[in-house]
């Protein structure tokens, strides 16, 4: 076993151990440390394929932006009232059939797009930048349009929770 | 396979030299501030009380591990681990020489950022852990101010980033010229002030204050537990300085070799001395003036460093 | 991101409660919005104790009320068992108590300072003023070998003659203290973020504070102009020049800044007191081994380190007091917190507690 | 091949929680882990193609910021609905306006 496929295997590990967590798991917190675990297998998954740039932006934006965004909303919401807060479920065997037959026909339709996987060389960030401010120029101006929409979108949810 | 070897056995390097750097800075922070409080420090054990530590981790190692019985019991034993190892990771890609890091990528410098995100996250479990207020009023302003200096600091690398033209630690030392310090003067001090927002050092040590939340988001813990989160401070210090004296500062400039490292280790040592005066100066700001001056301040300030920077740049 | 309302107990044990107080705090997301001082924790009965005690076995036990500042009860408490008894103090006694008085206010404000600062985390400012705070308590272990609780002034006079040499100790005190204040005003009170910190916050009008019965550096910190040792003259007061300093604006910044000021015009008191004091007997002469006062009752009050601090004693005829009852300036002081402290932040309202500077050896008592 | 399979399996998963959580959080979650599964198809898609790596993250970048987006509107709704319910059921989101 390679160093490289060693990788693979940790990141396809940690991608899924996390995501079967963060689904079953039935405590908050530790929904969160699956959904942790979940997102740096992501961002070892990226690094493996050689996308470092976007592997770093992955633990940036996800586990220093979104994931701590969630457990801050999880400590304000529920800290006081001292019970060990759990997330309600209803497991049922339709919502696995709908999720377990989406993903097979994924699988089945995307199939053939697919080669054999070839271990890729190392990509410098600089591409990355011609490329979004290049060719990609509109969507990346949209994205921060949206980003920006967003943030006033909170703003007012925020607001209107306040009033009330 | 090798390279996953030499890997491991890199890490383990970086934690020892953290762990070391660690006990030494404790000595050298209670010399400090013993220098400034009229006091004189650790003096009885070793040259100048320097052996005081060695007798400091034995007894912390066999004190008793309390686990609060209202704690999450799992989560409460292992987020002080989480919260060091990024800090031990940080070290690998700084640029000890000119051209060499432990990890040496592409996109080192981001790597060197993002870090202290997943510290973020592993203090606001520690915190929860807990089931202490004062702990969970500690970890929600640790996160609310960390991830508010990523951005101050982000922006302060940035200038660095667009001289040398490359995210690569190496290059920015390779790179370094001597007039980068008057040009990234501004850079350099908002670095410093976000770092040490971002390590939760006072005169930004909200998270831990001691006079409104006895010890914050590490208040129960006791024994090597709690000594994991001071060896993450002291680490995360460690980490901060050698990066900026690596970078802002030209590492081993004016020399080469050896001497270059030895060179790096003292702009470091000074960087970290400064950064232990300030908290013994200074007083403890409040979390809405830390915040506003996060955005008022800092932030325009990194953005009118990096247009400079911007406006120079074709000329150079 | 404020949700519900949190509660938080803070204390009896917490490094910011000055002693063993704890407040009931209620929190929107940090912001205070009721608080209520729980006090007790440190009643020892020192009212009902002395009613078994002669009158002189009474004065240790007024040294644990106000533990930082131990002279004052000594003195206040001797003062309303002179006035019960008649007996007239000799001068050199009087030169004496006013001296240590003003030291303990020194050593006093010099705790109350470097509480305001440790609140906000200047550890070195703190320790800054107790270093001043060490010179005068190492004035009081030369003259009656105890560091806290002195047991110096006692009904008739003081306890020991000044020793040899303490005089010119206590010059070259007075004469460092004041630039050592200047220092600490550069260092702490001139500092930005310490600015930021107490101006503005906790403020108390002049209004609220007469109405409240706050007194001493509380009060004057909010302009309100009330000293014991100028408007009811006591002791020999009257013959020294002094200053009474005044802040305006009532916020933490002008009650902590305002010990300063005072612990300087203390430096004036003390020179001059050392300047007129001449030899002569410490001790009212002819006093019986047993005081046993006539029935009767006497107040008396004297300016403390925290305000006006008064003691009432009732005489039956017997040998012991049949009732003692303290006014306590760090009570009064403490009672007004609620009032000030909400709308401000966590962090604020310890820094507004270490501004009133109570002692909960008096307020429990 | 592996990695479509993996990346199929994530987002079964993610639905499987949109699905089957009563939670706003947990919806939250689910949603992440779709969004997550959809970048990995993505990114070992662009890497056994041969695109250009710059567009691969571009692409990549774009569908991060998206979710983080996502994440913060979402979060600010779960607020909103404890601060008026006390509770944060999928269920009652259709009651919450403004």
């Amino acid at each position: 076993m390679t160093a490289q496929s060693a990788g693979l295997a940790l990141a396809i590990a940690l991608m899924l151990a996390g995501a079967i967590g963060a689904v079953l798991l039935k405590e908050v917190m530790r929904v969160m440390i699956a959904l942790g675990a979940f997102l740096f297998g992501v961002a070892a998954m990226y690094a493996y394929l050689g996308y470092s740039f976007l592997a770093i932006a992955q633990v940036f934006v996800y586990v220093g932006g979104v994931l701590v965004l969630m457990v801050f909303a999880v400590m304000t919401a529920r800290r006081a009232d001292g019970e060990r807060p759990a997330i309600v479920s209803r497991h049922d065997v339709g919502s696995a059939a709908v999720a377990a037959g989406v993903g097979a026909m994924l699988f089945l339709s995307l199939r053939t797009a697919f080669g054999d996987t070839s271990v890729p060389v190392s990509r410098s960030a600089s591409d990355l930048a011609s490329e979004l401010l290049g060719p990609r120029l509109v969507a990346f101006e949209a994205a921060g349009v949206f980003l920006l929409a967003a943030l006033v979108a909170v703003a007012v949810i925020l607001k209107g929770g306040e009033e009330r | 396979m090798t390279s996953f070897l030499l890997g491991a056995l890199w890490g383990v390097v970086g934690v020892v030299v953290i762990a070391g750097g660690a006990v030494i800075g404790v000595w050298w922070e209670r010399k400090v501030a013993g220098r400034i409080q009229l006091r004189y420090g650790p003096q009885q054990i070793g040259p100048a009380g320097s052996l005081q530590m060695l007798a400091d981790v034995p007894k912390l190692l066999f004190k008793e591990d309390v686990v609060p019985s209202g704690a999450d019991k799992p989560l409460f034993k292992y987020a002080p681990l989480v919260v060091f190892a990024p800090v031990a990771a940080a070290i690998a890609v700084i640029p000890f020489a000119k051209g060499w890091a432990m990890f040496d990528t592409a996109v080192g410098v981001l790597f060197f950022l993002a870090v202290p995100s997943i510290e973020v996250v592993a203090i606001l479990v520690a915190a929860w852990a807990q089931r202490n207020t004062y702990s969970a009023l500690g970890g929600l302003r640790a996160a609310s101010q960390m991830i508010a200096y990523e951005v101050p600091r982000a922006l302060s690398v940035a200038p660095l980033v667009l001289l040398a033209g490359s995210l690569r630690p190496t290059d920015l030392v390779a790179a370094w010229r001597w007039w980068w310090v008057p040009l990234l003067a501004l850079a350099f001090l908002i670095y410093l002030i976000s770092s040490i927002a971002e390590m939760n050092r006072g005169p930004f040590d909200l998270p831990e204050a001691e006079s409104e939340l006895v010890a914050g988001y590490f208040a129960d813990y006791s024994g090597m537990r709690w000594a994991i989160f001071m060896m993450a401070e002291y680490g995360a210090i460690i980490t901060t300085s050698l990066f900026a004296a690596a970078t802002f500062l030209g590492a081993g400039w004016p020399f080469d070799g050896a001497l270059g490292v030895v060179a790096l280790i003292v702009k470091a040592a000074a960087l970290v001395t400064l950064v232990m005066w300030t908290k013994w100066t200074l007083p403890r700001i409040r979390q809405d003036q830390l915040l506003r001056f996060c955005w008022t301040v800092l932030v325009p300030a990194a953005l009118v460093q990096l247009a400079i920077v911007g406006v120079v740049l074709p000329w150079l | 991101m404020a949700t519900e309302e949190l509660t938080l107990n803070i204390g009896p044990s917490h490094p910011s409660t000055h002693g063993v107080c704890r407040l009931v705090v209620r929190l929107d997301g940090e912001i205070v919005t009721h608080v209520e001082p729980v006090i007790g924790h440190l009643h020892r009965g020192i009212e009902k104790i002395a009613e078994n005690r002669t009158y002189l076995q009474v004065v240790p036990l007024t040294d644990r009320l106000d533990y930082v500042g131990s002279m004052y009860a000594n003195w206040a408490y001797c003062r309303a068992v002179e006035r019960l008894a008649g007996i007239r103090v000799p001068e050199r006694a009087e030169y004496i108590r006013v001296i240590v008085c003003e030291l303990q206010r020194i050593a006093s404000h010099m705790m109350g300072i470097g509480s305001s600062a440790a609140d906000t985390g200047a550890t070195s400012a703190f320790l800054y003023a107790f270093d001043q705070r060490e010179k005068v308590i190492d004035l009081f272990e030369a003259l009656c070998g105890a560091r806290l609780t002195y047991n110096y002034v006692r009904p008739g006079g003081v306890a020991f003659e000044l020793p040899d040499g303490w005089i010119e100790q206590c010059r070259a005190f007075i004469e460092q203290h004041p630039s050592a204040m200047l220092t600490i005003d550069e260092f702490f009170f001139g500092n930005a973020i310490a600015r930021v910190r107490l101006k503005g916050i906790g403020v108390l009008d002049a209004d609220t504070a007469v109405a409240w019965g706050v007194s001493g550096p509380a009060a004057r910190g909010s302009g309100v102009d009330w000293d014991l040792r100028r408007d009811d003259p006591y002791s020999v007061y009257p013959r020294f020049d002094f200053d009474v300093p005044l802040g305006s604006n009532g916020d933490c910044f002008d009650r902590a800044r305002i010990r300063l000021w005072e612990c300087i015009e203390s430096c004036r008191i003390i020179e001059q007191a050392l300047d007129q004091i001449e030899p002569g007997p410490i001790m009212a002469e002819g006093l019986p081994r047993l005081l046993a006062p006539r029935p009767g009752d006497a107040y008396d009050h004297i300016e403390s380190a925290r305000g006006s601090l008064g003691v009432y004693v009732v005489s039956d005829g017997s040998p012991r007091p049949y009732r003692m009852k303290v006014r306590s300036p760090a009570f009064c002081n403490l009672a007004v917190l609620p009032e000030i402290a909400v709308g401000y932040t966590l962090s604020d309202l310890l820094v507004i507690l270490g501004s009133l500077d109570p002692v909960f050896g008096e307020v429990d008592r | 091949m592996i990695a479509l399979a993996v990346a199929c399996a994530l987002f079964s998963l993610g639905l499987y929680a949109v699905l089957s959580r009563r939670d706003i959080i947990g919806v939250l979650v689910g949603v992440e882990i779709m969004l997550g599964a959809g970048s990995v198809l993505l990114a070992s898609l662009g890497a056994a193609s041969g695109a250009s790596s710059g567009s691969v993250q571009a692409i990549g970048v774009m569908v991060l910021l998206l979710a983080a987006a996502e994440a913060a509107v979402g979060l600010s709704l779960l607020l909103s609905l404890y601060r008026t319910s006390g509770r944060s059921r999928v269920d009652e989101l259709s009651e919450v306006s403004g």
